[in-house]
């Protein structure tokens, strides 16, 4: 179709579809051969996704000076400019509306038909795509260095790679889907590599639990995606996204058709992204490697369901019709509000950093999903490449940790803290993230989350509006927390050197710290997950132990920053997590985001009209986010803060000193205050109730959907099955038949007088019925 | 002369003899019951033989007779045999195979 | 009335009968003189010419079928129809059945002569016996008349009974020859009153003319309806129809397995031959009357065998009630034989499937009787793991209840199918239901028949005892035969197919 | 339909070759077992030559005209002749029943399973063959009756000889309940004979005539066909044999079970009660569709209730074929394009999945999942099969299963005009919820087996309280990986499991023309 756009295209346009079969390639060649290479398969991989990133470039260079030459505005040094945004940036916004749409490159190739249908494959390059296949290119080729170090000596070091290779290659083939067939064929196999990467330590049960929930939950959401792909097809009668969104667009196409059809798409957003209430396969997702959270369940697997919303916004958008109804609500802006907020108020009551950061994962996804349903298109996607660097620097920070620092820990709590000096460069990067996803000013998540909820209130849903505000704080006040343990105080546990935790437990009892977390649901997971961590630290402890020799440092005790094969991305995220956001800061006017990415209003796109930025209305929530802060470090410090080792001191020393004892006693009455009023009075009891209702009530669904499931099988197979219809109408039937066989045997008696009597008998009858009957 | 005479006759001897084969418990008395039927039956047929001026009756009943004849003699041959083992010819005790 | 006999004599001219016609008859007689005398000087070591003479003259019997079929044409013309003007006729449809009683017949003589021959049996008499038997079944299949019919009946009926009390020192022999004789003797006796009633109205004993001179004065009368039930019960006993069938199980049971075989297939045979004949020839206009009273006995038939043969623990009572089912099929087709258009085709399926039927039960008996030399038992269990021990029989047995139970490419399937089509071809509500009472009788029929397969191939030998059973030649011929004609029939089921031509038969009657 | 009839003699070759093969061993003694496998094998290999070179002649172009047609006189009686003939809708699955055969064949070279006995074995597998062959080239209704027939008896004996435990129940059901539909089917066929004049038994004939049949009739005629074909495939609620056969036969018996033997019922209705009553298929088609959707929640629910590994495959056959049986009762070329490719992936897919099973059973002597662990570790390899193959019976797009039930799910959107669409439409959510349920039995039975660390029992280490059919000391030593016999079997399936997941149109553009001649008639 369109193919007289191709002449216009340029080179790497034409042929993005390369980018995932490249990876797709590599996995081949990976699982074949890989055992036998050098580096066990890892260089294949790397390199694949090093051309994909390299393709990337020059589609997005060539993107955007089509872009331009559509637009008017000159196109050479367009790639600097969408790299580092600020460089020359305050080019004064584009006319409103007056652009013209700028046509996707679409090449689509017959896969396969039936019936007069037809199945394609193909690419639809966009700014959204385009997008998306430079930051999943270039995220997967970091996280894949990274891991080269992290999983060093695993036993199936190539599976790993291999998975991860295929994951990326799903993931881009999805990006470019020409069509909703493609979509969904991209879409299942990061579902099955998700399946095999969080349960790449399958020997631990709470693994393969793990794995096989995240597959199955998504997958609930699937059967929302072959449903809607099934309505939109026998609606729209095509599978091609850009026809479909085209009618989508159409006033004549009924609403009600689409209204179903979105409804059907965003359960599978849903169940993908990690949106309230199928969450809860996300937090248990950390079983995987840390590569593997930051890759999937920070910036691609799991902004599949945003990027489908994003796909086929004329589809939501028309079928909610977002516009329309001002300030009411509408399902993706209050799902995606609730978990807003719900993921915030879990993250906050976590001890394992992995948790912490998969909550905030889920929150921030909730973001988008709200900026979506509230109209704010660009913000959104802009929050989904800027969440994408400082997410996944967060997550390669909390593995670099657990790798070098924390052996293979991820309690916060037991095995961190103190950590600012020891390791600079992790603290660094983890800083300068934490600070972009408080949403900063002057950081990149500043500028996507503040439109968002700009333009929330903008677009006239206030009530989300409120909700984005109560984000920010709650965001900031459970990543203060997070740093604070983690980077403060005293080392614990492995930091400390320790091998074993009861010390950490003792301290902590001594000093009557029973925090958040210690209550039952939460110490119970947190001690599960301590379990499987603790697990895949044995298997790939030789693995661990080399590495540390290699770097000549003694295995525990006093550790110092990770090798540079790990600290290297941590660099180039964290610089990213800063100036990432520039491509569309909205406050110095630079909005090249929105005019390279945002498709413009036309016949296969809505009008996106946005707030214009000021001061004034960011402010909310900077002041909150500072409040957050404020608050947040205030509990710290009392309940963790430096206190606590004096503290420590002196209660032993209270057994002789009489003098200052009241005072210590008092001392200690305030950090009881601190901690039962503050933290258990008003913050715990909220949290917990939350983590209470999620773990039994939202988490028990899932289960109980799967257990449930196993029940009525059982049910119905026992009673149905074998009783009805294989006992009774089956066996039954034989038994009539062998009963009725005993009944007729006495007949045969024997006697022949009764054989005689019988056969005159049974001739006179029939004799008197037929004359009777004929006469 | 009446021609229902000869066939009332026939069906009174017709119902003697089913009344003799079910309800004797003689095998002898059973094969005398069954000659009565071939009998009455014989009586029909020269009747009718006779009704319908023609020969295919007569002839019909003299080969009745004769096959009647042969009959009797296995009959009595088997009854005699039955004796021989069993020292009896009550055919209640011929109740070995049933069911 | 001597005055009138003698009218009726007149001038007697004697007949001129064609002899190449009735040449299996003559050979049959002839031979049957000829097993007496030689029985007679042959001295107990050379028992086994006698059963090799017998087999020879059935087969020499076989020679003038063959050449008669060959010649085709109406051969019953050059018979002298004038003189017994189509009281006996020799036509395709005889031809056929007399082909399948002299080749059964000859099975059983394979079949018995290892079994007489191991002593205690007077084997002179007994192919006698056997040889008239088949001799009656031979003219039942060319009787066009009521006395003849009666002739052969009795002619066949009479050595069965004593063929049946074979065993004379078995008690069991004894009461099953007794419990036939008495039912068999009560049953011909009703048969004829029935009969005498039929010619009391009709006038006439000749069949084809007893067709139309039924209802011929318009209103049927009641007279004529009880002749046409009474004659069809005779018949009924025979092919052991329920509720006529009662003495088949006992007497099968209580006989040598030879002449079980031999009753369950010819001298059932026999019956629905006489029946068939009857049914076309005689009862065309008594449809109404014949056709629900065979329905009844039909239906009846197949369920009650099914169902009474399910409980069965020996096998050959088990094949008794299974001979019964499937008499219940071979009665299924007359019950529409009635029906405008249906006549064809219902003849084919009865005569398709008396071929089929004959072939595979032999067959079935044959097995019987050579696992029982070994096992020296009748039941079921007594096959436990025969395939391991046995291959052949057990394979041979398989095919011989698959064709039973209806199996394809087995004979028995087209058999059944032939049913089937016959009655769905009328049409008729009455068709409809007997065919879906069939059809499911077909799966309780697999029921037992499979439970035997599966003791044959599935389960353990009872006593241990592998030693493999070594066949006499003589069963292993009757062996070839049956399995052959069981497969052959099933895959080309045309070559008897064209036997059965309906014009043929009522053509005799110039219909 | 107009027919294409050089090389006629083709598909009899293909078709009654193996019975060659069968009349050599049946000369050669029991003992000699290597030369029976040899000729077997042999004769399995020169027929599958035979498919190939019918692939290569056959005209993809006339893909929807049958082909390689031959009619000779064989009933004259009840005017029934040796019809057979090809077309795009038969090829696969004739080809398939011939590639199967062979695998089966070369499995069974060092798992003849006990008592023995290959000879026996073999040959009944040969006739297996013929049957199936013929039942799919068959284009007379009587003659397509005696080939479905002919794959009876040696299944029985397959199941009943060499099975399980509870084989001779398992067996007996099956061969009844078969018996039973065959029977209905017979009379249908019969009824469909007269309600048009007594002709020809002959499919093309009665394509052309059955239309003219009166409505009211057709239904009751199309009710005996359905059940006789409902049996087989086997659709709710007849489908309560398949898992005890299932469970209960050797491996090579489920193998030809799921992955032919089924098919011959879902076939029956594309070939025979579809085409030549559509009057009536359109009456039925709600049904079909509704049971087929309660088959497919109900054989998942089936599956999730299993402790026995190979019988939660057993039930996951009734949901495959529930998603075959939804898409041919949306009778759009669509639904019945997806139900055949369904039913070659399902052949393909199932199969390999009971191939496994039968290798698990073999090393461990039992399939209970919850003994089960760790399969991972003891033998990587069989594990990875396992899990590849779950992936694709789950219906992982660009593995073969996806193929068959999406394209279902989506025909059943818009399903012919004639049908309800609020109906089917529902019935597809509900299809789409058995997906789910897919992943989540395939998937719990991956992470039981295949996940975690070997059960001690089995590990060498355990015998104290290793319980099992064979002597403790067995357990670990008989563990081995993937043996070379099972990698030449299995690779072939694998292969095309992943060629037709990436390359659907290999099978589409064969039957996409002969389909979408077949549902002509419902567009109008």
């Amino acid at each position: 179709m369109l193919a007289h756009e191709h002449e216009a295209a340029g080179w790497f346009l034409e042929h993005a579809w390369l980018i995932p079969v490249i990876p797709a390639v590599a996995f081949a060649i990976i699982i074949g051969f890989g055992k036998k290479l050098p580096m066990k398969g890892s260089e294949i991989g790397i390199a694949s996704m090093l051309a994909s990133l390299v393709l990337a470039v020059g589609t997005t260079w060539q993107w955007i000076q089509r872009v331009d030459a559509v637009h008017g505005s000159e196109g050479e040094g367009a790639l600097a400019r969408g790299v580092f945004g600020f460089a020359r940036g305050l080019v004064p916004r584009a006319a409103e509306g007056g652009e013209p749409y700028v046509e996707p490159v679409i090449r689509s190739w017959t896969w396969w038909q039936s019936g007069g249908i037809e199945f394609g494959l193909g690419q639809h390059i966009d700014g959204l795509a385009v997008m998306l296949l430079l930051l999943v290119t270039f995220i997967s080729t970091l996280v894949q260095v990274f891991s080269l170090e992290y999983v060093r000596g695993d036993r199936r070091y190539t599976h790993f790679f291999a998975s991860l290779t295929l994951f990326s290659a799903g993931m881009l083939a999805m990006v470019l889907a020409e069509n909703t067939v493609q979509l969904i064929l991209g879409w299942e196999i990061m579902g099955l590599c998700s399946f095999m990467l969080i349960g790449h330590w399958w020997e631990e049960q709470a693994n393969s639990r793990a794995a096989l929930k995240a597959f199955f939950t998504v997958r609930v959401g699937d059967m929302g995606l072959l449903v809607g792909v099934a309505i939109l097809f026998g609606a729209f009668g095509t599978f091609s996204i850009q026809e479909t969104s085209r009618i989508a667009m159409d006033p004549a196409t009924s609403q009600t058709v689409l209204l179903w059809a979105a409804v059907a798409l965003f359960i599978a957003c849903i169940g993908k992204s990690g949106q309230f209430p199928l969450h809860t396969w996300l937090p248990d997702a950390m079983a995987g490697p840390t590569p593997v959270s930051s890759l999937l369940h920070s910036s691609t697997m799991v902004v599949a369901g945003v990027f489908l919303v994003a796909r086929l916004y004329p589809v939501f958008y028309n079928g909610f019709d977002i516009a329309q109804n001002g300030n009411s609500a509408n399902l993706i802006a209050i799902i995606g509000g609730i978990t807003i907020v719900i993921a915030a108020g879990l993250a906050f009551v976590q001890n394992d950093i992995k948790k912490v950061l998969a909550y905030s994962t889920v929150s921030q996804l909730g973001y988008m999903m709200m900026g979506l349903g509230v109209g704010a298109w660009t913000p959104a996607v802009f929050h989904i490449f800027t969440h994408a660097f400082f997410k996944c620097c967060l997550f390669l920070c909390a593995g670099s940790i657990s790798h070098t620092a924390s052996h293979h820990s991820f309690d916060m709590k037991k095995d961190m803290g103190g950590l600012l000096r020891r390791m600079p460069i992790t603290a660094g990067a983890w800083m300068v993230s934490t600070l972009a996803l408080c949403g900063v000013p002057f950081f990149s998540g500043f500028f996507s989350k503040d439109e968002i909820i700009d333009n929330a209130d903008h677009n006239g849903y206030k009530v989300f509006f409120i909700v984005g505000l109560i984000g920010a704080f709650m965001t900031t006040a459970y990543m203060t927390r997070a740093t604070y343990l983690t980077f403060f105080g005293k080392p614990r546990g492995a930091a400390a050197g320790e091998h074993h935790h009861d010390e950490a437990h003792a301290e902590e009892h001594e000093l009557g710290l029973a925090t958040v977390g210690h209550d039952e649901p939460a110490d119970h997971t947190s001690h599960h997950e301590h379990e499987a961590h603790a697990a895949h630290g044995a298997h790939d402890a030789h693995g661990a132990h080399d590495d540390h020799a290699s770097h000549g440092k003694p295995a525990f005790g006093i550790v110092g920053e990770s090798p540079i094969l790990l600290v290297f991305p941590l660099i180039v995220l964290g610089f990213l997590a800063v100036v990432s956001g520039y491509i569309n800061a909205a406050p110095f006017h630079i909005e090249k985001f929105l005019e390279w990415v945002e498709p413009r209003a036309s016949e296969f796109a809505p009008a996106i009209d946005h707030a214009t930025f000021s001061w004034a209305k960011a402010m909310p929530s900077i002041v909150l986010v500072a409040l957050g802060f404020v608050f947040s470090l205030l509990i710290c410090k009392a309940v963790f803060g430096e206190a606590d080792s004096k503290l420590k001191g002196l209660t032993q020393r209270s057994k002789v000193l009489g003098a200052g004892h009241r005072f210590l006693v008092n001392k200690y009455y305030l950090d009881d205050l601190y901690e039962k009023v503050i933290v258990h009075g008003v913050a715990h009891p909220i949290a917990q109730a939350a983590y209470w209702i999620n773990q039994n009530v939202l988490d028990g669904i899932v289960n109980a959907f799967g257990k449930g499931g196993r029940r009525t099988g059982e049910w119905v197979y026992k009673y149905v099955d074998q009783g009805a219809i294989d006992g009774l109408a089956v066996n039954g039937s034989g038994k009539a038949a062998r009963g009725t066989g005993g009944a007729l045997r006495p007949l045969q008696s024997g006697k022949v007088n009764q054989y005689g009597a019988l056969l005159f008998g049974a001739a006179a009858i029939g004799a008197l019925v037929l004359v009777i009957v004929n006469i | 002369m009446l021609i229902n005479n000869f066939l009332l006759l026939g069906a009174v001897l017709f119902c003697i003899g089913v009344y003799g084969v079910i309800a004797r418990k003689n095998a002898v008395m059973v094969l005398m019951s069954i000659e009565l039927i071939l009998n009455s039956v014989n009586i029909n047929l020269l009747a009718f033989s006779q009704l319908h001026d023609n020969v295919d009756g007569n002839t019909f009943a003299l080969y009745i007779i004769a096959v009647a004849a042969a009959e009797v003699g296995v009959g009595l041959a088997m009854v005699l045999l039955i004796y021989r083992n069993r020292k009896s010819i009550s055919l209640d005790e011929l109740s070995e195979m049933k069911g | 009335m001597i005055a009138s006999l003698l009218a009726a004599a007149g001038d007697f001219v004697a007949p001129v009968a064609d002899y190449h016609a009735l040449a299996p008859e003559i050979v049959l007689a002839a031979g049957i003189c000829l097993v007496l005398l030689v029985d007679l000087f042959v001295e107990e070591r050379q028992r086994w010419i006698t059963s090799t003479l017998a087999g020879f003259v059935l087969l020499g019997a076989f020679i003038p079928v063959v050449t008669l079929a060959v010649i085709g044409g109406d051969v019953r013309n050059g018979l002298g129809g004038d003189v017994l003007d189509g009281r006996y006729v020799i036509d395709e449809y005889a031809l056929i059945l007399k082909a399948l009683f002299l080749i059964a017949g000859y099975v059983v003589v394979l079949m018995s002569s290892d079994e007489i021959e191991s002593g205690r049996y007077h084997q002179g008499e007994y192919y006698v016996l056997l040889l008239t038997s088949v001799l009656g079944m031979v003219m039942m299949a060319s009787s066009r008349d009521l006395i003849s019919i009666f002739v052969a009946l009795e002619f066949l009926s009479i050595p069965a009974y004593m063929l049946a009390a074979w065993n004379k020192r078995n008690s069991k022999g004894n009461e099953a020859g007794m419990k036939y004789y008495l039912l068999g003797v009560f049953a011909s006796a009703i048969m004829l009153y029935g009969m005498s009633l039929l010619y009391g109205v009709t006038g006439t004993t000749l069949l084809s003319e007893i067709g139309p001179a039924i209802t011929a004065n318009g209103q049927f009368s009641g007279i004529e309806a009880l002749a046409v039930v009474f004659i069809v019960v005779g018949f009924a006993f025979k092919v052991s129809a329920v509720p006529f069938h009662q003495w088949a199980p006992d007497v099968y049971e209580g006989a040598p397995t030879p002449i079980t075989a031999f009753l369950s297939v010819a001298s059932k045979a026999a019956g629905f031959v006489a029946l068939t004949t009857l049914v076309f020839l005689a009862f065309p206009l008594a449809s109404d009357v014949y056709q629900p009273f065979i329905w009844v006995l039909s239906a009846a038939s197949m369920t009650v065998g099914n169902l009474l043969a399910l409980r069965q623990t020996n096998i050959v009572r088990m094949l008794a009630y299974s001979s019964i089912s499937q008499g219940g099929f071979i009665l299924m087709p007359l019950t529409v034989a009635g029906e405008a258009g249906v006549g064809e085709s219902a003849l084919k399926a009865v005569v398709v499937y008396l071929v089929v039927y004959a072939a595979t039960n032999l067959g079935a008996f044959a097995v019987v009787i050579a696992v029982a030399k070994k096992t020296r038992s009748g039941d079921i269990s007594s096959f436990g793991g025969l395939f391991s021990y046995a291959p052949a029989l057990g394979v041979l047995m398989t095919v011989f209840l698959a064709s039973l139970a209806g199996i394809p490419p087995l004979g028995g399937w087209f058999a059944k199918f032939g049913a089937f089509k016959a009655v769905l071809d009328a049409g008729t509500n009455w068709g409809y239901s007997i065919a879906i009472i069939a059809a499911l009788n077909t799966v309780i029929a697999a029921a037992y028949y499979i439970t035997v397969m599966r003791e044959i191939w599935m389960k353990p030998v009872p006593d241990g005892d592998v030693t493999p059973i070594r066949t006499p030649s003589s069963i292993q011929a009757a062996l070839v035969i049956t399995c052959g004609a069981t497969i052959v029939l099933g895959v080309l089921p045309d070559l008897v197919g064209r036997f059965g031509d309906l014009s043929d038969l009522t053509g005799a009657l110039g219909r | 339909m107009d027919v294409i009839s050089d090389q006629n003699w083709l598909l009899s070759l293909g078709t009654f070759l193996p019975l060659a093969g069968v009349l050599v061993m049946l000369l050669i003694p029991k003992r000699e077992e290597l030369l029976h496998k040899q000729v077997a094998l042999v004769t399995a290999l020169g027929t599958l030559g035979v498919g190939i070179y019918t692939l290569t002649q056959f005209d993809y172009d006339k893909a929807e005209q049958l082909q390689f047609y031959a009619n000779t006189e064989w009933i004259s009686v009840i005017k029934s002749g040796y019809t057979i003939g090809l077309d795009g809708i038969s090829l696969p699955l004739y080809f398939l029943s011939m590639v199967i055969t062979v695998l089966v064949m070369i499995y069974s070279w060092d798992h003849i399973p006990s008592p023995g006995n290959p000879k026996a074995f073999l040959i009944l597998m040969l006739v297996l063959q013929t049957g199936m062959a013929g039942t799919f080239i068959a284009q007379d209704l009587i003659l397509f009756f005696v080939f479905f027939e002919v794959v009876l008896l040696p299944m029985y004996f397959m199941i009943g000889v060499w099975g399980g435990e509870q084989r001779q129940y398992a067996s007996l059901k099956f061969f009844l309940y078969t018996m039973f539909g065959s029977a209905l089917m017979l009379v249908a066929f019969l009824a469909l004979f007269y309600q048009t004049d007594s002709v020809s038994f002959s499919i093309p004939y009665l394509i052309e005539q059955g239309i003219n049949i009166d409505e009211d009739v057709a239904v009751w005629i199309f009710a005996g066909m359905f059940i006789g074909f409902a049996v087989k495939v086997p659709m709710f609620p007849f489908h309560t044999w398949l898992p005890d056969a299932h469970t209960q036969a050797p491996t090579q018996g489920s193998v030809i079970l799921a992955a032919i033997l089924l098919k011959l019922g879902t076939y029956g209705f594309v070939r025979i009660a579809i085409p030549i009553l559509p009057q009536a298929a359109v009456k039925w088609a709600p049904v079909i569709g509704v049971l087929a959707v309660i088959g497919i929640i109900y054989g998942a629910l089936g599956c999730l209730a299993q402790k026995d590994m190979k019988r939660l495959i057993a039930f996951s056959s009734v949901a495959h074929m529930g998603f075959v049986m939804l898409g041919i009762s949306t009778l759009t070329a669509t639904g019945i394009n997806a139900a055949m490719f369904g039913m070659v992936a399902h052949g393909l897919i199932t199969g390999m999945l009971f191939f496994c099973a039968g290798s698990i059973k073999e090393r461990y002597h039992t399939l209970e999942i919850s003994r089960l662990s760790g399969l991972l570790i003891q033998m990587p390899k069989l594990g990875w099969i396992l899990g590849f193959c779950a992936m694709a019976s789950l219906g992982l797009p660009g593995l073969a299963g996806f193929w068959g039930e999406f394209p279902a799910i989506l025909s059943a959107y818009n399903p012919a005009p004639a049908l309800s669409e609020p109906l089917f439409r529902v019935l597809m959510v509900i299809a789409a919820l058995g997906t789910v349920l897919a992943a989540a039995y395939l998937l719990w039975l991956y992470q039981r087996t295949a996940f975690g660390e070997p059960n001690p029992e089995f590990t060498g280490h355990g015998h104290a309280h290793a319980v099992g059919a064979a002597g403790n000391d067995e357990h670990h030593d008989d563990i081995h990986d993937v043996n070379v016999f099972e990698w030449i079997a299995w690779t072939p399936l694998l292969i095309a499991i992943v060629v037709f997941g990436v390359y659907p149109q290999l099978m589409f553009k064969v039957m996409d023309p002969a389909v979408t001649q077949l549902v002509e008639v419902f567009n109008k």
